[in-house]
């Protein structure tokens, strides 16, 4: 499977220009939002640097505009693309942090209960199956929702984005649990983990150094997948008032203010981020099918 | 049957876990209070209102109240509808259930026949684009994607109503909106939105599964001896695609429900999504846990549905072979 | 010409590839007679199960006929299009695959499957389909086929399951029947029965079949003429007794050459020990103290399997999957282990060396102590030390993601034989020892060959100077020529290095090349375990004895 | 049988008009409302919240209301005469029924005044200056206050009359009836004797109400109203423009112009007596969430330079389109005790520099506000323009933007958790003394006043003269008395009044609505043409 990557990693990725795109917008949406403070013309969060006066100004192409603001203001006097790129940052922290925790959680459950078996399979994958039960999205906005009615509002407007990426996180770390511990067991019974064994290396070199890194590939593919999901759900429980606070709006929050005017003629403050939302999210999904794919060629 | 009467022993647990949950977050409050009374009541007041909503009670006390009052389909009192919540979650169900149901039903009809199609011409442009599209369709927030069809067909066109949920005509003592024109027209937006990311899953899921199914022994098998495609497709690899593909969709089913939330608030459907993100708003706890509750009951239940359908299916769990 | 129910010329087959495309088999010809059964054997990648597929126009993707005809009854079924393809598998041309567990599908009852094929083959009802069904069970030989109807493809035994797969290719009635591995997955006792089904089906209905096989010994049994391919070439043909008896061409003389002989025990498995180099002097730090006595012993050995736990907390019922009252290996002895598939010696294998857990019983080394005394981790890696294993699947007993060298120096460093200076060194030297060229280690495992991985196996179970070597199944995936070589790799060390061993396999005839003492299980129970040419010449239990004579033999001579 | 009737018909109506799109002339009698929430209740003792009591306004009635033209006149109470200082006798209106036929009597008005003073009640603040009540006869009811109050008529306002044996009937003494089999009847029940009756009700859903044939007063042309919450400002404005409702409200400002273009939609406006207000802690001696030492606040200096950084107007042309007055004290000019004299702290940076300058903070400093995003028009958004304004002097504010339902336990008593926040008052008597005793009063949680004085600023000399005004039956008096009161209050900047705000709705071109500064909608005056 994993020497595939070394032979014709290259020619496979080459022979399919829409993953190529898409894993370069990815990277430009990624370095403009990680050096956001770079790459905006302003600093959006920054109260000070923002004028009311400034606000509701149309994009730059259309009359009544004002050059200093390409993609035009919010109602606050916000700079479209300056909040855009701010909060792609947010968005792009959240899921990566989120699937990041999935990742760490389910690897260390689904190594456990595969290599072990027994007990600690019957009781992890219990709790697995309680947990599988409720969609990630819903089991997020719940634990959000009941953290938002339970701290003091400047707790959580204050550790928005860290609760955020322990709801997403701690919503999403069955599935890698599953994968992984049904890729452990198959692993497992191979003869090399047995000679391991008979060379009488410790569980902890046999599990870490030789099974993590075959199981590695079916976990990529899934976190690339979950990180699109993350930043949908990030996304949608700003949108729903769960996220972000107003005065450092994420994607999801910025297209939940928006909305508010779309109808109003104000439809920049929501196409924009909208379609920046959007091209993200489908940029991962595309190369986390080609990875698959490309892992996992019957599926071509 | 063991296998079954095991499942049925999980879902038990499973919804101890949740009822447990329930009461964690009925317990964990910060003022309904003040949820409750309005503008110029005095502090004497509230601490009476505390009281007699038996705010004050040790916790074990007012722990066993919940569950046994739970048991009978009492969650308490609305704090901020003054309301009994069993009451208020009975008149939403119907809504968000007709619109899940409706949903549900329109993506599997128009998943499984693309998912066999793009599992069986997996090159052709057709499935080509049909793949294209439902990339897009797992991608697109589904609240991001309400907006735009209000602002469409009801903003641009004027075509359909952007909000609520019409007129309901009783069906079997059932208030449904699905009975009649207007309440159809409502429901069109609404179960579309909800229905494009179930549908996009589960055509992924069906194709993926297909393509595996068509790589297998009986399959070359059946075309070496001659069976004609349609035998081939539909009879043997279908059944064997459906094995996994069940179990998926009593997870959609789920997952429909956690969506619903975010697409009655795009477009005001009365169920029990705009419920639950009232409660948040509110602070409503009791709303708010016994939405919990229920919805971990709808879960469980649609789990064990999916378990028995598979045990109609597959002989070997039937047998209890691996 | 159409005296020929089937003949192929000039066949030829291409996988296109962007860097070349694979001819898999090129410019090859060859005829099918009714009624005669035609071999048609080669060894791994000889390209002789494609010209199967060829025929059947199942090619894999992205295969492709790219040359010569394929004439059945005179008429060229390359040319056909699919739909005439379609028409003429299963009515005139019939095809059974290697693996009869994979071959059915799984959610449908075996009745269903075959009454289906034939109304559809047939264009008859379902009912007289059914009735038709029956029979046709029954005519495969399935006693009380009218019941076994509603039962579904995993309550069938394996050789059960091969018969209904042969019953769903006749379905049809077809003309040509081309047997891809009818019998490579099944025990020797089914296999027999399985290819005297094939032999008569074609006598009966006068039907030609073509054999496609690995196996001399199944050549040998069944087939009328046979085909030697190699590289997808044509090697050598002719009457299948003649070829293998006086075989002209090199290749088919060194592939029966490599055969191991049931009937006796050769000479080239026993050569001399080589002149010890230095490595083996390293090899030999660990030399025993005692020579004699026995290495170890097991007495009341049980073990007990918990069949799929239905509930979570629930316990399932176990079944017993290994009874031994007692054995034990002397120094320097090996024994081997042979039985049928699920017969239990993988596990008793496993238990004897410490890898599993015996339910009851204990075994005991006598440089040890008995396992469950040793508990520190010195003790365990003392014994780990000095047992060691090699596998069957070369391909799943190494680990892809790391490069050769750091498979065998990481025993080395993890147990402290050498210093770090040296380990380099010393892999290098191991993997000369086995016959690899010393830069091997910088390459990874999926770059070798079979054999060759299965050498580096070896040399990682040496690299921690065991005295005692497991040895499950080494050759049984193995092509004949390279088991050879194999086999005597492994004697050479043995003598060498006075190893003691235990070898499992189901190949008798390999069993007998190497064992000094056999042990044959049955169903978890050894059933007569004595020196081995005493067992071999004159086996003492029916069981035993059904099986040296269901075994196939290449050569039937005295 | 008649409500099931009328049911099927609204549903025929309804469809038509939604299928046919903008609804014409032809169904001029049934009246589509649209709201952002919907009435927490049908019990009118229940919640204490505008919305509501408005909403219930149209179903239960109270002894006095207001009329067209804003001008308190009888409702259940045909006259009253004061026979002392302290005692009010009340004429009730004869042949009044409620809506179940019922006769309506003078048992019911004192019913109604007991369970107003029921625990779960939140209307005891209503009959706080009532010593006692009592029937003289059926028609006659006798209400004593503690001392003499000026302002009963306007407290009464807010009282509504349900039909005692209907409450008892079905267990609804009292607005939660935790005895009661079902706790809250009345919360889903309703029997009034108002213009309307409901129909039928779906909590946040849809609430249809027909005309009380029976109605003993005038009525418009409305005889159907078809209730819808609407909580999305977007889905709101759409559902107006697409002809599917006849009135929004309220309407958001962001749409105005879009209403006022499309054809067959108008806006509808006028001037609310809701005031809007910064608050700033003068009360705690450090304040709280803030890095500052002590409380900058207790400077008259930086309030007043906070109130010379904020740029009201920029706040009423930007965030409010203009659709908010600017206001120099803490109500309009509608309400009574409104003093014409008093001007607005003008906005000026520099003057608001040199004040926090000599105040002892020319680096300025940095603090916390609280602000709630979905309790008054867009209060989010005037926080937010806030904290940029106040940028500019170099007070750097961390906004904690939060729901109402978080907002409103953090910063009312007891803890008053904040030290800098925005807040709105609406005067529901239209007389200051209610915005004196309830949020510039010194604090005095016993004595009921204060309770809403979140800033905690406390002037003892205008204490005294509301006190005087309380009971000063003589108007123009009374009104000297307070006007003087609110000149100390806004001299001391106990708050920073920002701007009063327009009542806007979006109506169909065929409505007429009748809008009062209380923003209440009372149904039976508005028509369809």
């Amino acid at each position: 499977m994993f020497e595939k990557i070394r032979s014709d990693f290259w020619y496979e990725l080459l022979n399919s220009p829409v993953t190529v795109i898409s894993s370069l917008i990815i990277g430009m949406i990624v370095i403009g939002c990680a050096f956001a403070p770079i790459f905006a013309p302003h600093t959006p969060f920054d109260p000070a640097t923002i004028s009311i006066m400034d606000n509701n100004l149309p994009p730059v192409w259309q009359d009544g505009a004002d050059a200093r603001f390409l993609l035009g203001t919010d109602l606050q006097g916000r700079d479209v693309l300056s909040a855009m790129l701010y909060g792609g940052r947010i968005s792009l922290i959240v899921g990566l942090g989120a699937v990041l925790l999935s990742v760490l959680i389910g690897m260390a459950v689904g190594l456990l209960a595969g290599y072990f078996g027994g007990w600690t399979d019957a009781i992890l994958m219990r709790v697995a199956e309680v947990q599988f039960a409720f969609p990630p999205i819903l089991i997020a906005l719940l634990f959000n929702g009941i953290l938002k009615t339970t701290l003091p509002a400047e707790v959580f407007a204050a550790a928005a984005v860290p609760i955020m990426v322990l709801a997403i996180g701690l919503a999403g770390w069955v599935q890698f649990a599953r994968i992984v511990r049904a890729s452990v067991m198959v692993q497992r019974r191979q003869d090399y983990v047995t000679s391991c064994e008979a060379i009488g290396l410790p569980t902890r070199t046999i599990i870490l150094r030789h099974i993590t890194p075959n199981i590695l590939g079916p976990v990529l593919v899934l976190a690339m997948l979950q990180i699109a999901v993350a930043i949908v759900t990030e996304a949608t429980l700003s949108f729903l008032g769960l996220g972000t606070p107003l005065t450092e709006p994420s994607l999801g929050a910025l297209i939940q203010i928006g909305s508010q005017y779309l109808f109003s003629g104000i439809w920049w403050v929501v196409i924009f981020p909208g379609t920046m939302l959007l091209v993200m999210v489908v940029a991962f999904n595309l190369v986390a099918d080609w990875v698959r794919d490309y892992l996992n060629p019957r599926l071509r | 049957m063991q296998f079954l009467i095991a499942r049925l022993f999980q879902a038990a647990i499973v919804m101890l876990c949740v009822a447990f949950i329930g009461f964690l977050v009925f317990q964990y409050i910060g003022d309904p209070v003040l949820a409750l009374v309005g503008q110029e009541t005095t502090v004497a007041e509230r601490d009476a209102l505390r009281e007699s909503l038996g705010l004050n009670d040790p916790i074990i006390v007012q722990y066993f109240r919940y569950v046994a009052n739970a048991i009978q389909g009492d969650f308490g009192i609305s704090y901020s509808f003054n309301r009994e919540v069993s009451e208020m979650i009975a008149d939403r169900l119907p809504a968000t259930i007709e619109l899940v149901l409706l949903s549900g039903v329109l993506s599997l009809l128009l998943a499984v026949p693309a998912g066999i199609y793009t599992g069986i011409k997996r090159k052709g442009g057709i499935a080509q684009t049909i793949m294209a599209l439902s990339v897009i369709g797992v991608s697109v927030p589904s609240f991001l994607l309400g907006i735009l069809l209000i602002l469409v067909y009801s903003v641009w066109l004027n075509w359909l109503p952007s909000f609520g949920r019409g007129d309901v005509a009783s069906v079997l003592g059932f208030e449904t909106s699905l009975f009649t024109l207007d309440g159809l027209r409502h429901a069109l937006m609404p179960a579309a939105v909800l229905c494009l990311f179930q549908l996009g899953v589960i055509l992924r899921l069906i194709r993926a599964e297909m393509l595996e199914v068509l790589r297998t022994d009986y399959i070359r098998f059946a075309w070496a001896r001659g069976l004609p495609a349609r035998h081939v497709y539909l009879g043997h690899a279908l059944k064997n695609t459906l094995v996994p593909v069940v179990t998926a969709i009593g997870l959609q089913l789920s997952s429909l429900f956690a969506f619903s939330i975010i697409t009655e608030r795009v477009f005001q459907w009365p169920g029990m999504g705009s419920l639950l993100l009232h409660a948040i708003g509110q602070s409503d706890i009791p709303l708010l846990a016994a939405y919990l509750i229920f919805v971990g009951l709808i879960f469980t239940i649609s789990n064990l549905l999916v378990d028995a359908i598979y045990v109609l299916i597959d002989p070997r769990i039937r047998h209890g072979a691996r | 010409m159409t005296d020929f129910l089937c003949k192929v010329e000039g066949l030829q087959v291409t996988f296109p590839h962007r860097n070349g495309d694979f001819v898999a088999v090129h410019g090859f010809d060859m005829h099918v007679k009714r009624g005669e059964i035609v071999g048609l054997i080669g060894e791994s990648g000889a390209g002789k199960s494609t010209i199967g597929n060829a025929i059947m126009d199942l090619l894999s993707h992205p295969g492709k006929v790219t040359g010569g005809r394929v004439l059945l009854d005179g008429d060229d079924i390359v040319q056909k299009t699919d739909k005439e393809m379609a028409y003429l598998r299963g009515r005139r041309i019939g095809m059974i695959f290697q693996d009869p567990m994979t071959s059915l599908n799984p959610l449908m009852t075996v009745g269903d499957q075959l009454s289906e094929t034939i109304s559809v083959l047939q264009n008859v009802t379902m009912q007289q389909a059914r009735v038709m069904a029956v029979e046709r069970l029954s005519g495969v030989g399935i006693p009380e086929a009218s019941d076994r109807m509603n039962q579904y493809p995993h309550e069938f035994s394996g050789g059960m399951r091969q018969r209904v797969v042969i019953a769903l290719a006749m379905a049809g009635d077809p003309d040509l029947l081309i047997a891809d591995e009818p019998t490579t997955a099944l025990d020797v006792s089914v296999q027999k029965q399985v290819l005297d089904l094939i032999r008569s089906i074609c006598v009966e209905r006068f039907l030609g079949v073509i054999l496609v096989t690995h196996d001399m010994g199944v050549i040998a049994q069944t087939t009328d003429r046979v085909y030697v391919m190699r590289h997808g070439k044509l090697i050598e043909t002719g009457a299948s007794a003649q070829v293998i008896e006086a075989p002209s061409n090199q290749y088919t003389q060194d592939l029966i050459a490599a055969i191991p002989r049931i009937d006796l025990r050769e000479e080239r498995f026993r050569n001399p020990p080589k002149k010890t180099g230095e490595i083996d002097k390293w090899l030999l730090e660990n030399k025993p103290s005692a020579q004699t006595g026995d290495f170890l012993t097991a007495t009341a050995l049980e073990m007990d399997f918990a069949t799929r736990k239905t509930t979570f907390w629930g316990k399932g019922s176990g079944f017993r999957a290994l009874e031994v009252p007692d054995i034990s290996i002397a120094r320097g002895e090996v024994l081997g282990l042979v039985g049928e598939s699920g017969s239990g010696k993988s596990t008793l294998g496993r238990i004897l060396t410490g890898l599993m857990q015996p339910t009851h019983g204990t075994v005991s080394f006598t440089d040890h102590g008995p396992l469950t005394q040793v508990k520190s981790a010195a003790a365990r890696k003392a014994l780990r030390r000095d047992v060691q294993v090699v596998f069957q699947d070369p391909y799943s007993s190494l680990n892809s993601r790391m490069r050769v060298d750091q498979i065998l120096a990481e025993p080395i460093r993890f147990h402290g034989l050498a210093e770090r200076g040296q380990i380099n060194h010393l892999v290098g030297a191991l993997l000369e020892r086995v016959g690899l060229p010393a830069d091997a280690g910088r390459k990874f495992p999926h770059q070798f060959s079979g054999g060759q991985r299965q050498r580096i196996c070896i040399a990682r179970a040496l690299s921690v100077r065991p005295r005692f070597l497991l040895c499950d199944e080494p050759t049984s995936a193995l092509d004949v020529s390279i088991q050879a070589d194999m086999l005597a790799l492994l004697m050479e060390l043995r003598r060498s290095l006075g190893l003691t061993m235990l070898f499992v396999s189901h190949d008798l005839a390999v069993v007998r090349q190497v064992s000094d003492r056999v042990a044959v299980m049955k169903k978890g129970v050894i059933i007569e375990c004595r020196e081995s040419e005493a067992l071999f010449d004159a086996p003492e239990n029916d069981y035993t004895r059904m099986l040296l004579e269901t075994a196939p033999r290449a050569r039937v001579c005295s | 049988m008649k409500t099931k009737m009328s049911k099927t018909l609204i549903r025929l109506i309804s469809t038509c008009a939604i299928t046919i799109g903008l609804s014409g002339a032809a169904q001029a009698e049934i009246l589509r409302v649209a709201s952002q929430g919907d009435a927490s209740s049908l019990d009118p003792h229940s919640h204490n919240e505008s919305f509501t009591n408005y909403f219930l306004a149209n179903v239960y009635e109270g002894l006095v209301a207001r009329d067209v033209n804003f001008e308190i006149t009888g409702q259940l109470a045909e006259s009253w005469e004061q026979i002392d200082a302290n005692t009010w006798h009340f004429k009730l209106r004869p042949n009044v029924t409620f809506h179940d036929g019922a006769a309506f009597a003078a048992d019911d008005v004192v019913f109604s005044m007991t369970r107003a003073l029921a625990e779960t009640s939140n209307f005891k603040h209503v009959l706080a200056s009532v010593d006692s009540f009592r029937a003289i006869d059926d028609l006659t009811v006798e209400i004593i206050t503690k001392a003499p109050n000026p302002i009963l008529l306007n407290d009464l306002l807010d009282l509504m009359i349900l039909d005692k044996d209907w409450a008892e009937a079905n267990g609804a003494q009292e607005p939660i009836n935790l005895q009661a089999e079902e706790k809250s009847f009345s919360a889903t029940n309703a029997n009034g004797t108002g213009p309307y009756q409901i129909v039928s009700r779906a909590q946040g859903e849809r609430t249809t109400m027909a005309v009380n044939e029976a109605y003993w007063g005038e009525i418009g042309n409305v005889t159907e109203v078809d209730f819808t919450p609407i909580n999305n400002a977007a889905t709101l404005v759409s559902a107006l423009l697409s002809g599917e409702v006849d009135v929004v409200m309220p309407l958001p400002l962001q749409d105005i112009a879009r209403v006022e273009s499309a054809e067959g939609a108008k806006v509808v406006s006028s001037a609310e007596a809701r005031t809007m207000y910064i608050g700033m802690d003068q009360w705690r001696d450090q304040i709280i969430e803030s890095p500052v030492e002590g409380n900058p606040f207790l400077d008259l200096r930086v309030r007043q330079a906070f109130a010379h950084a904020i740029d009201a107007q920029a706040i009423i042309d930007r965030v409010m389109q203009g659709q908010a007055t600017l206001v120099s004290q803490y109500v309009m000019d509608k309400v009574n005790g409104f003093n014409p004299d008093l001007k607005q702290l003008e906005y000026n940076i520099e003057t608001a520099k040199s004040l926090l300058a000599e105040a002892g903070y020319p680096d300025g400093f940095e603090l916390t506000m609280d602000c709630s995003t979905d309790r008054y028009v867009n209060d989010g958004q005037i926080c937010q323009a806030v904290v940029s304004l106040l940028a500019r002097v170099n007070i750097k504010v961390n906004l904690i933007a939060q729901s109402k339902a978080q907002f409103f336990p953090k910063v009312v008593a007891p803890e008053f958790g904040t030290s800098f926040f925005l807040l709105s008052w609406t005067p529901s008597t239209m007389d200051s003394l209610n915005v004196f005793q309830n949020v510039l009063g010194t604090r005095d949680l016993e004595g009921g006043t204060g309770a809403w004085n979140i800033s905690g600023c406390s002037v003892p000399e205008a204490d005294a003269i509301v006190a005087k005004a309380a009971t000063t039956m003589d108007p123009e008096a009374r009104e000297a008395m307070l006007q003087h009161a609110m000149q100390l209050m806004v001299d001391d900047v106990c708050l920073i009044p920002l701007h009063a705000q327009q009542l806007v709705w979006g109506t169909g071109a065929n409505i007429e609505a009748v809008q009062h500064p209380t923003s209440e909608f009372p149904l039976e005056l508005f028509n369809v043409n």
